[in-house]
């Protein structure tokens, strides 16, 4: 087990090196630079004096050694735009408000998902199956953009029931949550629906009903149990995915955190900024898809057995 | 949350602000300022020539992205190129409370370019180093309000400095920066104070407010102080055959206006026949308009064309049109124009605003770029000083440099806006750039809302209540107890 | 004394997007206490159906008992309502699947697999299910139980596992046993282990067992009564002895016909039932062997046969039982529906 | 002739072949058909685009700017009063271009990619798992911004732009096909045998899998049709006169609360294609389904 673990990290550790510098290179060889948002260019010794001062004017090679040498020991720089904080400070300032987002946009797709996805599978092949199946199809198919709008146009505009953007009090979260949640719900409900209906339809839950089983117990200790893994593998990522911020959900309705910070950074060229955002995402992401195999495990000893060994 | 030393007021006049007067010297090139002695920081040291010297000479010295704005005074531009050392800018601390700016040329503008000028604390820069104005344990400013939060997420929060003997009056207790829900559902609940009407706004919404008499009643009208326009790169041989005036004479007389403004900007913008918006002091719009590149004549456009050797467009090469942010609407209408009345065809490109200024104007690769200019102050010079060799465009006029500043360095302002207007016909006449439109908009506030920034001025316009990014917006403002508001929340 | 199990014009239809299925058409049977049962046909033929319905194991859409009656102890199982069987599975009526490596749950040991048939049927607590469970387990032959208790399926071997499916059955001392195929996917030697368990463990607990097999060779040795089942129907019925000495039927003769003979292995060419099985979706007006017997008559195609008794408890449903005698009569080789090929 | 006689000699002719069956298996859902019936009728006018358009797709006509739907111009006219309907005929041209070219272009490098790691294992599956993670972390937004600033813009950039990320994909799913197709019987048979690797791989596991690979294919073009909408709407795709949906999407972002036939006609389009699509793949995982019932 140990083995496999180390293996794992070593290549989450040589992934983020080759990440973090292919988005050095190409953050710096962008057009434009942190001095770039003005009306006129920066007279030639201004400039030379700016990027002296932020170290720019090395080589690229040369600031990347800098920038690792201190990123290993996780002090990744000062941000360009807020001069008074770290990047990991900056972070961890915005993290909890797209992760309070992210997360109520995945317990809200996952929970209308999952019942969607069961009543289907309970009633296998009738009409209420047809239409969830089709239903989510087509959800799946709007792309957030175009639901953004059309969620503000009724609630914010015409409706005038609910703030159309900014942060304040739990209502500001109402539209952005469902304009969020909302198109990950089709995927949901299809996966429920299939892992259930193979359940359902195998050997074992036979022989749970012919062994006198009633059929919540039935449900509960064997559907469940069985449906729950291939679930858990493919609905555990989507936490990290959505938590560490949506550019265009976060942009549409002015919410402050990661997604939207890491456009504006890009935009500002804000160097340090978004290598520590990318970084961090790339490092959230990696570990999670890590736990998930590791629960994959847990879950289903078959897996066990193997990773002992392998 | 800083002091000027020169303000603006709603008429866009200067007035002393972070000193008691001014007065130009005999010399005509060195203005001498009087400090006001009351004004203090926050920690309630005074706030003396020196501090100001300092801030300037600082700035300048360091790696300012500001520095071009200043280069009318004297050694601005030696002192940011590094040929000489910060101490022979031309502003020196006389005694205390007197401080003296010398120019390169007599600057009869030159307050007005002071109202950006703010000061900063030497003391607190030299203890808590240059962040000193990010947290509020360091904050030492000389405004009426003081730091209480900075908060990167949600926004900061200001408090009124009870000690501030400046001149601004302040009528708020507690102000708060941060994201706000915006619609118009939100101003008629009250939750967002301002509400601008414009372009974007939809016809829809816009007869719903027309409709309602409570709305209608408070909107009123902002001046247009920015004006959208595209410029060629006119540097000889770089992008053939652009630098033949001739050409490009063609490409402007190919361009309907008037029409395009009406329909793009659906009412909500001006046709710009210059660089000066209509009702700017130096606007000479009547003139302008009748000159040659602002008369659509596609026939003439077609024979110019033809002349230069590309008739119906035929060999012409296939430009960039660069756009600063996303493309624009007028951007394409100007595409179609070409292609239509020409057969010159030309590929927009949006570029994002940090990437185009480095390029376009800072490499000077973009062919043609479409692009805007917002007030500074208000004198023509801060619309036409932009286009001075060694701005910003991809343009070398140096006769016109030499023409437009003896105009702008005439002391007497009549003489002076005579010769400025005849500078900027020349401007247009050189084809060098093709004023498109000035977009204007109305702002709406609740009619309970009071004091002289709500007032509209000479012109008509209130300039106190949003848009006015030069004048200190939003202060000079109370509430007065008027029941016209309970009226809307009945209906 | 009533018989344990009386099954009366049993109809079961499955309802697909491509037509209704016709699986078990009208059959009857009945079953003493203790005595055992042997269903033969080919595959498909409806005899594991006929069985699972009884239980309403088949997915009900698509799947639906059309009619008949089924019953067991007195009770009607085919009026009872779907989720009320629970009473009556495991506890009086338990079951063996053919394919053991899918018919236990990967994520749960046998231990709990099994002491949760305990519980639920016999209300004993965890405690005293999973010892009753080790006593089980090793009745049934499985070595160090105690150990093996905590361990998962996928850790045993077929032979093994199908031994914890019938620990698992006869853990609340059912009154009848349904076999489907348990011996199918097990290989030669491990079969005859478990076919003496379970006649081992029938007379022990004095159960019920209804075999449904495909292999003769089982049979023989272990039902006193056999039904044969074709397309849906019972073709012929009667003591096993009967119907292996005296078969009556073109498709039984076919059946005993087309097993190989160790003493004239070799010089024989195999013999096999010519043409395809029945397409369920089209049943016949007439008889379903039609096609691949060489007696059929005009009245074969036309009328469905019924049972005739052809002797003590022993019937065959078919028009020509008699001209069938016949020919055996005249000569073994020519007989039954078997045609070898060169 | 009797039924009997019908019946007795009809078995063998009902066994149709793999791919009549597994058409027959496609038909059956609906949603399928209707997708391949719209991609077949996408694809006619996104072809004959510049014969059937009523107008040409950038005449500017200032008189009639915003107008809603009217007999002249059936979907109405957008900002600059051009004809919604031909710029939508137009637009289907990227988005098909987009759609299909990325898949085509992830396919051509994940698959190899994909069935090596898969069937070589070892150093080398390794270096195509971290090589598929680096990419798959790296920052798109400012991938797009350095893509759309360096490289003049076209639909070809684009292209490029995303099947940097598209290769992806249909490297993981080559990678499980393989993974599972290499334990298959023949398989290790044909390795027992000693053919080369190369043969084995090209004759013996590709074929395996081709037919997932296009089911992998089809559910790619949604995915590539929502990104070209994206970018497009953020302002960096296709570039103007040429009409993309998602770039009028992102322009009818000021009008769209009044003129609501600016956004809806665009939007409509996508959700459209995009289900079209979505019941195509299912279609083919369907029909697939039964063949290799991986």
């Amino acid at each position: 087990m140990l083995n496999y673990v180390l293996r794992r990290f070593l290549g989450i550790l040589i992934m983020l090196l080759l990440l973090s510098f292919v988005t050095f290179v190409l953050s710096r060889t962008v057009p434009g630079g942190p001095f770039g948002k003005v009306e006129v260019p920066m007279g030639k010794k201004q400039l030379e004096l700016f990027k002296a001062k932020y170290g720019l004017d090395k080589p690229i090679l040369e600031q990347y050694v800098t920038w690792l040498g201190q990123a290993v020991r996780l002090d990744f720089g000062v941000p360009f735009t807020a001069p008074e904080m770290t990047v990991t400070g900056l972070i961890f300032k915005l993290l909890p408000y797209s992760a309070l987002l992210g997360f109520l946009a995945c317990v809200f797709s996952l929970t209308v998902g999952i019942i969607l996805g069961m009543i289907a599978a309970a009633h296998q092949n009738s009409w209420l199956d047809n239409a969830i199946v089709t239903y989510s199809i087509v959800v799946g198919s709007i792309p957030a953009f175009v639901l953004g709008f059309v969620v503000v146009y009724v609630f914010a505009a015409k409706l005038a029931i609910l703030p159309a953007g900014g942060w304040g009090g739990p209502k500001y979260l109402v539209l952005p949550v469902f304009a969020y949640g909302f198109p990950a719900i089709g995927g949901v409900a299809r996966w429920t629906r299939q892992c259930m209906v193979d359940t359902i339809s195998s050997d074992y839950v036979r022989t749970a009903y012919a062994k006198g089983l009633v059929r919540s117990q039935v449900m509960s200790k064997h559907v469940l149990r069985n449906a729950l893994i291939p679930m858990v593998t493919s609905f555990l990522p989507m936490f990290p995915g959505m938590m560490t911020g949506s550019m265009f959900i976060e942009m549409v309705f002015g919410l402050p955190g990661l997604g939207k910070q890491f456009v504006l950074s890009s935009t500002n060229r804000d160097y340090p900024m978004v290598l520590g955002i990318t970084v961090f995402w790339a490092l959230l992401l990696s570990v999670t898809y890590f736990i998930t195999d590791i629960l994959y495990g847990v879950i289903d000893p078959r897996v066990r057995i193997t990773q002992k060994s392998s | 949350m800083s002091t000027r030393l020169v303000g603006l007021d709603f008429n866009g006049d200067p007035y002393p602000a972070g000193c008691e007067s001014y007065r130009i010297l005999e010399d005509g090139l060195t203005w001498e300022f009087k400090l006001r002695k009351e004004l203090t920081f926050t920690d309630g040291s005074p706030v003396t020539a020196q501090d100001w010297e300092w801030t300037m000479k600082r700035a300048m010295g360091s790696g300012y992205d500001y520095a071009w704005y200043y280069s009318d005074i004297k050694n601005a531009s030696k002192v940011s190129g590094g040929q000489l050392p910060a101490e022979e800018l031309g502003i020196k601390a006389v005694d205390d409370f007197t401080l003296q700016i010398s120019t390169e040329l007599p600057t009869p503008y030159l307050p007005s370019v002071m109202c950006w000028f703010l000061v900063m604390s030497k003391k607190a820069y030299e203890t808590a180093g240059e962040m000193y104005e990010l947290d509020p344990k360091t904050f030492n400013g000389s405004g009426p309000w003081t730091l209480v939060k900075l908060d990167r997420a949600t926004g900061c929060e200001w408090e009124v400095n009870k000690k501030y003997k400046g001149v601004r009056t302040v009528y708020f207790e507690k102000c708060h920066e941060g994201p706000l829900a915006g619609g118009l559902a939100a101003y008629m609940a009250g939750e967002t104070i301002f509400y601008s009407v414009g372009a974007g706004t939809p016809p829809g919404e816009q007869a719903f407010i027309n409709t309602s008499p409570i709305l209608r009643a408070e909107t009123h009208p902002v001046a247009p102080y920015l004006t959208d326009y595209f410029g060629f790169n006119t540097l000889p041989g770089k992008f053939a055959p652009l630098d033949n005036p001739d050409v490009r004479l063609a490409m402007c007389k190919a361009i309907d206006k008037a029409t395009i403004v009406a329909q793009v900007g659906k009412g909500f913008a001006l046709p710009a026949w210059g660089m000066l918006p209509k009702g700017f002091p130096g606007n000479n719009d009547d003139v302008l308009k009748e000159l040659e590149p602002n008369k659509f004549d596609p026939e003439a456009a077609k024979q110019l064309l033809s002349k230069a050797g590309y008739a119906d467009g035929k060999g012409f090469p296939e430009f960039e049109f660069w756009c600063r942010g996303s493309v624009s609407a007028y951007a394409e209408a100007v595409q179609a124009a070409w292609k239509d009345n020409l057969g010159i065809k030309v590929t927009l490109k949006g570029a994002d605003y940090s990437g185009f200024t480095e390029q376009a104007f800072g490499q000077k690769a973009a062919p043609i770029y479409w692009v805007a200019y917002q007030l500074d102050y208000f004198d023509p010079a801060t619309f036409l000083n932009i286009w001075r060799d060694g701005g910003r465009h991809p343009c070398e006029m140096p006769e016109w440099t030499a023409q437009y500043n003896a105009a702008n360095s005439i002391m007497d302002p009549v003489k002076r806006f005579e010769a400025v207007k005849k500078a900027e016909i020349a401007l247009v006449d050189s084809t060098v750039f093709f004023g498109m439109d000035s977009p204007f908009s109305y702002t709406m506030f609740p009619c309970n809302l009071a004091g002289p920034g709500a007032m509209p001025n000479r012109n008509g316009f209130s300039m106190g209540t949003g848009g006015g990014s030069v004048i200190e917006a939003y202060q000079h403002l109370h509430w007065s107890n008027s029941i016209c508001r309970d009226a809307l929340k009945g209906k | 004394m009533s018989p344990l199990l009386q099954v009366r014009n049993l109809e079961v239809a499955f309802f697909t997007k491509d037509g209704v299925v016709r699986a078990v058409n009208g059959i009857s049977y009945s079953l003493e206490e203790g005595d055992t049962l042997g269903i033969v046909g080919e595959s498909g033929c409806g005899k594991s159906v006929s069985c699972m319905a009884m239980l309403r194991l088949i997915p009900e859409p698509p799947g639906r008992i059309m009619g008949g009656q089924v019953l067991f102890d007195g009770i009607d199982l085919v009026r009872m309502k779907r989720d009320d069987l629970h009473t009556i599975r495991g506890g009086k009526i338990a079951v063996i699947f053919q394919d053991p490596m899918a018919s236990l749950n990967p994520v749960m040991n046998i231990g709990e697999q099994v002491a949760e048939a305990i519980t639920v049927n016999l209300g004993y607590s965890h405690r005293q299910a999973l010892h009753r469970t080790v006593e089980l387990l090793t009745r049934v032959g499985i070595p160090q139980a105690e150990d093996r208790v905590k361990d998962y399926p996928h850790q045993f071997s077929g032979g093994m596992r199908q031994r914890v499916m019938i620990a698992m059955a006869i853990s609340c001392q059912p009154k009848l046993l349904i076999a489907d195929e348990p011996t199918t996917s097990l290989d030669v030697t491990v079969q005859a282990q478990i076919v003496d368990l379970v006649q081992s463990l029938q007379r022990e607990l004095g159960m019920a067992v209804i075999w449904i097999t495909h292999d003769l060779g089982v049979i023989a040795r272990l039902a006193r009564h056999v039904n044969v089942m074709y397309a849906g129907f019972i073709i012929e019925t009667g003591p096993a002895k009967d119907i292996f000495k005296h078969p009556h039927h073109p498709y039984t003769i076919g059946l005993l016909g087309s097993v190989p003979k160790p003493d004239v292995l070799g010089t024989q060419t195999l013999v096999y039932i010519d043409g395809a099985p029945p397409d369920m979706l089209q049943l016949a007006e007439g008889c379903s062997f039609y096609p691949r017997c060489p007696y059929h008559t005009e009245q074969c195609l036309k009328e469905r046969p019924d049972l005739v008794s052809v002797g003590d408890n022993h019937g065959a449903a078919c028009w020509n039982v008699a001209a069938v005698q016949a020919r055996l009569a005249a000569g073994p080789a020519t007989a039954g529906a078997a045609s070898g090929r060169a | 002739m009797t039924r009997a006689k019908s019946q007795r000699n009809a078995p063998e002719t009902r066994y149709a072949s793999n791919w009549v069956a597994a058409w027959r298996r496609f038909r059956r859902s609906g949603l399928a058909m209707f997708g391949l019936v719209y991609f077949i009728i996408i694809l006619f006018v996104a072809v004959m685009a510049p014969v059937i358009s009523p107008y040409p797709y950038d005449r500017v006509d200032y008189g009639i700017t915003l107008q809603l739907p009217t007999w002249q111009h059936l979907l109405g006219t957008d900002y600059l009063g051009r004809d919604m309907l031909t710029r939508l005929m137009w637009g289907a041209r990227p988005m098909l271009l987009v759609g299909i070219l990325t898949g085509a272009v992830g396919m051509v490098i994940g698959v190899p990619l994909g069935i090596l790691a898969g069937y070589l294992g070892g150093a080398f599956d390794w270096f195509i798992q971290r090589l598929v993670d680096l990419f798959s972390a790296l920052p798109w937004y400012l991938l797009v911004l350095y893509l759309v600033m360096v490289l003049s813009p076209s639909v070809w950039n684009l292209i490029l732009a995303l099947s940097v990320s598209s290769w992806v994909g249909s490297c993981r799913l080559v990678r499980g096909l393989t993974f599972s197709a290499r334990e298959y019987d023949f398989v290790e048979a044909a390795r027992a045998l000693g053919i080369p690797t190369r043969q084995i791989l090209a004759r013996h596991v590709l074929p395996q899998i081709a037919p997932l690979l296009l089911w992998g294919f089809a559910t790619s073009i949604p995915g590539s049709v929502f990104a070209e909408a994206g970018l497009s709407f953020l302002g960096i795709g296709i570039r103007p006169p040429i009409p993309s949906w998602g770039q009028m999407l992102g322009q009818a972002g000021q009008y769209w609360m009044y003129y609501w036939h600016v956004f809806l006609f665009p939007s409509l389009c996508i959700v459209i294609s995009v289900l079209a699509f979505q019941g195509l793949a299912d279609g083919l995982r369907q029909a697939i389904d039964v063949n290799v019932n991986v």
